[in-house]
């Protein structure tokens, strides 16, 4: 008991924390995006390969970091583009599309990156981000930039949902895509611009990975992340505060997990891997019945359909 | 018979065609609205008003024809061009957001879409001030899922009066509405009139067109057959011209059934929770009467039907209904009456799927099933689909004929004992409601006891022997008719001692 | 840009759909090739060639396919009644174990029993595992609304992370040597091959009989428009008499049974003992084919031979043609895009507004 | 006559530490010009038998592949092709007549590294992060581990798994957590363990490949995989048409210069004599046969 006391109190424990949130909260508040405007995007497992791998490239071809945080949004972005076009314009079944997309920017990526570095032994590297030593904060400024980028966006699209014009579009189109049209709302651009930008999101939550947490580009390195962003959303309600919150509490067991493996209880490794994924389900059971689903969550709209 | 517009109209609809597939929903429609007037837009269901309408605010495009509004060519197939001309419209069916408030529902789409900030206090000022000039009092914050269906008519006519709109759509706003609410909204109407707005009306309650349009005009199978000011006409003219026959609305003939046992009994029951729910009911219906519940919708009338459907268990009291031939039609057709996605013989036989006439283990009778479905559509006449459509392409009447007769027609020919009708009339025009009340009336004839729950009072006075009234989750005593009038029916449904 | 519905499937739209998407398909994968700097001309016919060209290559498609089929299934079963079960993987490893579990040999794990007793015992523990992991979430879904896309999903991280633990602890094989796996079918309960000498095996022939009868069951059983009902619209299901708790168990139960089976199939036909790795996704793939095939279980057959065709042939070519195998996913998930995109403008027009 | 056809099956990336010794070895024996060399990479369990029956059917005279997790699979597609030479990474024995396995048994240079970790860690806590523990992973860390213990009998262990071969930013995330817990020495069995010590200026150690070029300032050392020893001998008796059933697991033993210890380098004058002293020593007694590293393949353990 003493032993879990300590670990929580060190300081190290919730800068790990914050480390493996950072990832998820990118991917998390993509979702939310996506899903507060009725779009399902099971494509984020593979458009955050796509972003770790082109923004990795863009850096390693000698752009600027930002520029490959830059580039990961922008392959994010083009990939929700995608993802709008089949689901929102053409109304096809979000699921299928989902994994569609998944399957091609995870293959696309691998395909690319095999074309493009042919021979290697050890996997190339570039100069990823640093902690911002300067910034004098415990536990934050043992942090790369990319993390406060993702802290400062929780905020800032929170005050997108609820206090700005398009935010509200983007969440009427998710409860209710006829009174948004009847209203003078494109239900095709505030979907398409929320998968867009989701989706972008997404695209840096995968750039974290190779230009923050590590310095190379790997096959299968995303390893699950967006599936557990995707639970999460659920979790959070579909709120950007309790998004933040799920991404921390998941990171957390994942920290901590990875500490208690190395006190030798016994237990097969396994059952510790098991832990954040259990525990989420239960703090979904939890929270269950206060979920407020976006109304046409999964349901295609078609204009002048009924 | 055409009839002048005097001054230059504030909109004009020429030769408006448009097509679903094979059907020609609108067939050349013409149309002007003048500044100050209301129009009657009238028709059976399916007669394609608001196809038209659609089309005015540019949900549909229209395959041929011109829209002109105060003078201007109004582009096809953009909502933000019509809402930006002036043109607010209330939908038939609610197009409001549950999960957001009142003031969200309205102010959307009205502040410029890229301004980082919305304007609430601005806007929650502006919307009271909108609702207190025309009387549509509405809470700003509150959540839209929280409210009565009278309470969101309201916020729907408010997000067409908050944009300013000079030309005011409401396509069957008073289906909904309890008579006050729609006394309520007529003075609303003549209000805006009197502001100046230009209002098309539409509705199947003749009495109601009559009394607030000006003008009338009557479309049958997509095409303008009529047009008339309303103090020409009378409500069997135009249910005339829209049907192409007399129509007769069944008189509420006193039933010819002279032993009335009871078929079913609530005592003291309670059931249900939240707005609608009940408290301590008791009611009696016997064989052979139409027992009316009359009442504010929302007031425990949904908790009553369940409860007799067996939808909703109770809580306490005791509660005897008849152990077999309960037809029930319940109140939401699209909703809860028939899977849309499923084809019409599934949907006539699937409440009885279970007995011995349609299932043989764990097979479905086909035959059996289709014979006794092409049977419903015959007897209750359902007409529009062949038997493999999907239930959802019936007009709402032929949807509604098809629940009332898979409702009333047993495979065995066996009459049912009590018949549970929740608004079986809501939404239809004037020749299916005819319809539908001549046979709960037959069934009643031949022994029925009928619990009718109806928002609509002329209905209610019209077909219940015995009338109660509930409010609050409470249920007057079910007296006969004759001991009630329209005013001591409103100050019951107020909660006022009958 | 909107869509319109055709009045009627345009004929002429339906025949040119499938070229439409198979034109695209061969497209993009030429210009990935053409990327890697290697010759377009032979990539089309080594594609073909390689999913559908020879008896070698039916025989790897069908095998490919055999797995999908029953994956597929069990999402065709979950979806028509709007339970999003996205834990077919979990569930099939879940029912490869199971089998192995009954029908294992050697290590303690096997029973004694003979074979035509323990063959159906094997399949049946698989149908119950996968069954029982489904039960869970579709009750947590119907009894506390717990989003069972979550939970489902979640539940693959748990049950993979399950098998690793026994594959390394009380079902490994104590004779391989250390790698985690569990201990081989008795050889006398792997399935037959239909055709000597090739991998493809009679599991294709149960999934296949397992697909007739689903259709069946959906077109002539009161359980089937339950089904139907329910997913269509559950008040109005509920209304007319549809149980829907017990519909819902019900179709938990089958869902997760058909790829619990998966997994024993896959086991009895082909790998005979389970390892970590053993699906490449097969649990994924089958929502995919079951969509594709509008969850029909009859086009579902086509659609899984469809992708897995794909699937071999494109790893095929990338070996003949000299790129990286990747191109293989590529090209399914290409064709699987355009495939729905094609159906879909065969049912509508696009019109500009 | 022609150029030797071999093909390669591997079922994870060329980058994985194992597969890229392999790789580098086929790759070397194709630069000189004695092979003509295909190779898919991660490739599925379920397509492995597929590839295999592709590549023989395809005329390749040797095949070359890790066979683990498909071992029934790939032992009959061998019996199929009798006249296919098969060399594949394998914990099981060769079958006749075509049939050979290899593995990687580095355990020697891993030992040695393991006295060096034992001579260099201040806090006697020695981190280590595994993928999986397989036999190929476990047997090198209970190398290492008796190796450190044989210098510092003070040392503990803790052990990790992250479920995974490849994903770098959990490998990092584990060694951060076994730092945070005070190990100052990690072996880097995975991508990623490297990175966490050097952004904490801790030290590790290589495994398989050597990464000191990359950490010159925390990679002690390396215990290193050659392949090329097992693959030139494999060649040969194809060429010659010797090829038969056997199992090539000694060729990746230091005396064949299978594996080696590799050089300090930056770490040359960092490590205390006496350490180098003892680890030359042992080094001379192994390649003269005088002392054998115990291969246990069990899972290790956490503790001491
Ligand atoms: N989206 C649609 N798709 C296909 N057909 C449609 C569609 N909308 C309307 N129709 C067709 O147009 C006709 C007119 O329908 P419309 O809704 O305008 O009738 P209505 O006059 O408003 O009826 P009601 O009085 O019942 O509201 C219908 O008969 C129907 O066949
Ligand atoms: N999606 C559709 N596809 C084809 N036909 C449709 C569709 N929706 C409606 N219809 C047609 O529309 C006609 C009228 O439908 P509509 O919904 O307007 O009826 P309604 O009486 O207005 O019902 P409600 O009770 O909803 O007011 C029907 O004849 C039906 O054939
Ligand atoms: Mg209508
Ligand atoms: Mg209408």
């Amino acid at each position: 008991m003493s032993a879990i006391l300590d670990l929580l109190g060190n300081p190290a424990l919730w800068i790990a924390v914050l480390r493996i949130a950072t990832p998820l909260v990118f991917g998390t508040l993509g979702v939310l995006l996506c899903e507060r405007a009725g779009v399902l995007n099971l494509g984020i497992e593979g458009i955050m390969v796509a972003g770790a791998f082109t923004g990795w490239l863009a850096v390693y071809a000698g752009l600027p970091l930002w520029a490959g945080v830059a580039v990961a949004a922008g392959t994010g972005a083009i990939l929700g583009a995608l993802h709008a076009f089949l689901t929102v314009a053409l109304a096809l079944s979000q699921h299928v599309s989902g994994l569609g997309i998944t399957m091609l920017a995870t293959a696309l990526s691998y395909y690319a990156y095999r074309v493009s570095f042919p021979k290697v032994n050890t996997p190339p590297t570039v100069t990823p981000f640093t902690p911002m030593e300067f910034l004098g904060i415990p536990v934050l400024s043992a942090q790369t930039p990319l993390t406060l980028l993702a802290l400062l966006l929780v905020p800032a699209i929170a005050w997108f949902l609820y206090r700005t014009p398009a935010g509200l579009a983007l969440r009427m189109v998710g409860e209710n895509p006829q009174a948004a049209e009847s209203q003078g709302i494109s239900v095709l651009a505030a979907r398409t611009g929320a998968v867009v930008a989701g989706s972008a999101l997404m695209g840096v939550g995968g750039a974290f990975l190779t230009l923050s947490a590590f310095d190379a580009f790997f096959f299968n390195m995303v390893n699950g992340r967006g599936w557990i962003c995707v639970a999460l959303v659920v979790f959070a309600s579909w709120r950007p505060g309790k998004a933040l919150l799920g991404a921390l509490l998941f990171a957390f067991f994942d920290a901590l997990q990875l500490r208690l493996q190395q006190s030798g209880a016994g237990l097969p490794y396994q059952v510790y891997l098991m832990l954040p994924y259990a525990l989420s389900i239960l703090a979904l059971v939890l929270v269950a019945r206060r979920a407020a689903y976006p109304q046409a969550l999964m349901k295609p709209y078609r204009k002048g359909e009924r | 018979m055409e009839v002048a517009v005097a001054a230059a109209p504030v909109l004009r609809m020429e030769r408006i065609v448009k097509r679903f597939g094979a059907l020609v929903a609108n067939d050349d429609v013409s149309l002007q609205l003048a500044p100050g007037e209301v129009l009657g837009l009238l028709g059976e269901n399916g007669a394609g008003k608001s196809t038209l309408m659609s089309i005015l605010f540019g949900h549909y495009v229209a395959d041929a024809g011109r829209i002109e509004v105060f003078g201007r060519e109004l582009p096809a197939g953009q909502p933000r061009a019509a809402l930006a001309a002036g043109i607010g419209m209330v939908h038939q069916h609610f197009t409001l957001a549950d999960n957001l408030t009142v003031l969200e529902n309205v102010v959307l789409g009205t502040e410029p879409l890229w301004q980082p900030f919305s304007r609430r206090d601005a806007a929650r000022a502006r919307l009271l001030e909108v609702g207190q000039r025309f009387g549509l009092a509405a809470a700003p914050d509150a959540l839209v899922a929280g409210l009565s269906v009278g309470e969101r008519q309201r916020v729907e006519i408010l997000k067409a009066l908050y944009r300013g709109a000079r030309i005011l759509i409401l396509d069957e706003p008073t289906a909904v509405l309890t008579p006050q609410e729609s006394e309520a909204l007529f003075r609303t109407l003549g209000d805006m009139v009197a502001q100046g707005l230009s209002i098309v009306f539409i509705s199947h309650k003749l009495a109601e067109v009559l009394r607030v349009a000006q003008r009338v005009v009557v479309l049958r199978g997509g095409r303008v057959v009529a047009e008339a000011p309303a103090r020409d006409t009378d409500a069997a003219t135009l249910a005339r011209w829209m049907v192409g026959q007399d129509v007769a609305l069944p008189e509420g003939r006193a039933s010819t059934v002279a032993e009335r046992p009871v078929v079913c009994e609530l005592q003291h029951v309670h059931a249900g929770t939240g707005r609608d729910r009940l408290d301590g009911v008791s009611l009696q219906l016997r064989g052979g009467e139409i027992t009316a519940i009359a009442g504010v919708s929302g007031n425990g009338q949904l908790a009553l039907a369940q409860l007799l459907c067996g939808m909703l268990p109770a809580r306490a009291g005791r509660v005897q209904l008849p152990p077999s031939g309960i037809a029930r039609v319940p109140e939401d057709r699209h909703g809860t009456g028939v899977v849309g996605d499923l084809p019409v013989w599934e949907n006539a036989v699937s409440e009885r799927l279970r007995t011995r006439a349609f299932r043989r283990g764990p097979f479905v009778r086909r035959h059996a099933a289709r014979a006794h479905a092409q049977a419903i559509a015959t007897a209750f006449d359902v007409r529009g689909a062949g038997l493999d459509a999907p239930a959802r392409a019936l007009s709402g009447g032929n949807m509604q004929k098809l629940i009332l007769g898979r409702a009333l027609l047993a495979p065995d020919g066996s009459a049912p004992r009590l018949i549970v009708a929740h608004q079986p009339t809501w939404g239809l025009d004037v020749g299916a409601v005819a319809y539908v009340q001549q046979q709960l009336l037959a069934a009643r004839d031949a022994g029925a006891a009928v619990l009718l729950v109806s928002d609509d009072l002329d209905e209610v006075m019209a077909l219940g022997e015995r009338i109660a009234v509930m409010h609050g989750g409470h249920l007057t005593d079910a007296r006969p008719a004759r001991e009630w009038t329209r005013e001591s029916i409103g100050l019951a449904m107020a909660g006022g001692a009958p | 840009m909107r869509l319109e519905r055709r009045p009627a499937a345009s004929p002429l739209a339906l025949a040119a759909a499938p070229v439409g998407a198979i034109a695209f398909t061969l497209l993009v994968s030429s210009l990935l090739v053409l990327w890697a700097g290697a010759p377009v001309a032979p990539t089309w016919a080594a594609l073909l060639r390689g999913g559908f060209g020879s008896v070698f290559a039916w025989t790897e498609t069908l095998t490919r396919a055999t797995p999908l089929i029953l994956t597929g299934l069990s999402a065709a079963v979950a979806f028509r009644a709007r339970l999003y079960n996205i834990g077919a993987e979990g569930q099939l490893y879940a029912g490869a174990l199971a089998a192995v579990a009954v029908g294992g040999m050697h290590g303690g794990t096997g029973f004694a029993a003979p074979p035509a007793v323990l063959m159906p015992l094997m399949f049946a523990a698989a149908a119950v595992a996968g069954a029982l992991l489904l039960l869970g979430p579709a009750l947590l879904k119907a009894k506390l609304g717990v989003d069972e896309v979550v939970t489902t999903l979640l539940l693959n991280f748990i049950v993979l992370l399950g098998v690793s633990a026994l594959l390394d602890g009380p079902m490994k094989d104590p004779t391989a040597m250390g790698w985690p796996q569990s201990v081989a079918l008795q050889s006398e309960l792997e399935l037959g091959k239909l055709l000597q000498g090739t991998r493809v095996h009679t599991g294709l022939l149960v999934a296949a009989v397992l697909a007739v009868l689903l259709w069946a069951v959906f077109k002539y059983t009161v359980f089937g428009f339950d089904v139907r009902a329910l997913g269509a619209n559950p008040r109005a299901a509920a209304f007319a008499g549809v149980p829907p708790l017990r519909t819902t168990a019900c179709v938990a139960l089958l869902s997760g049974g058909l790829a619990g089976l998966a997994g024993a199939i896959e086991v009895a036909g082909r790998t005979s003992y389970v390892t970590l790795d053993m699906s490449p996704g097969y649990g994924y793939s089958g929502i995919v084919i079951a969509m594709l095939a509008g969850l029909h279980p009859l086009a579902l057959l086509a659609a899984a031979v469809f992708v897995a065709g794909v699937l071999v042939g494109a790893d095929s070519m990338s070996r003949v043609i000299g790129v990286p195998t990747y191109i293989a996913d590529v090209i399914v998930a290409a064709s699987l895009v355009s495939v729905l995109v094609a159906a879909l403008l065969a049912q509508y027009r696009v019109r500009r507004t | 006559q022609g150029k030797l056809k071999v093909a390669a099956i591997y079922t994870v990336p060329f980058e994985q530490q194992w597969v890229s010794r392999i790789h580098k070895a086929l790759k070397a024996a194709e630069a000189r010009g004695e092979i003509e060399y295909k190779a898919s990479e991660n490739v599925a369990n379920a397509d492995y038998e597929r590839v295999m029956r592709e590549y023989a059917t395809g005329g390749n005279q040797l095949i070359v592949g890790e066979s683990f997790a498909v071992e029934a699979a790939a032992r009959k597609v061998a019996k199929d092709f009798p006249k296919t030479a098969f060399l594949m990474g394998s914990s099981g024995k060769p079958q006749a007549p075509n049939f050979s396995v290899f593995d990687n048994y580095i355990q020697e240079p891993a030992y040695l590294s393991g006295m060096i970790a034992g001579g260099m860690t201040k806090s006697n806590k020695i981190g280590m992060v595994g993928g999986f523990p397989i036999p190929e992973v476990n047997r090198l860390m209970h190398a290492f581990m008796a190796g450190a213990r044989e210098v510092n009998p003070n040392v503990q262990f803790m052990v990790t798994f992250i479920n995974s071969w490849f994903d770098p930013p959990k490998a990092k995330e584990a060694a951060f957590a076994m730092i945070d817990q005070g190990a100052d020495l990690l072996y880097a069995e995975r991508f990623g363990v490297s990175d966490a010590a050097r952004e904490r200026g801790k030290l590790a150690v290589g495994n398989v490949i050597n990464t000191q070029d990359k950490y010159p300032d925390t990679v002690v050392a390396s215990a290193l995989w050659n392949m090329e020893p097992t693959i030139d001998a494999a060649l040969k008796k194809v060429k010659e048409g010797k090829f038969a059933a056997e199992d090539y697991g000694h060729y990746s033993m230091m005396k064949f210069k299978g594996s080696e210890l590799a050089p300090l380098g930056t770490f040359e004058k960092k490590v205390p004599a006496d350490v180098v002293a003892k680890v030359k020593a042992k080094e001379k007694a192994i390649q003269e046969g005088r002392f054998a590293v115990k291969v246990d393949d069990s899972q290790p353990k956490s503790g001491k």
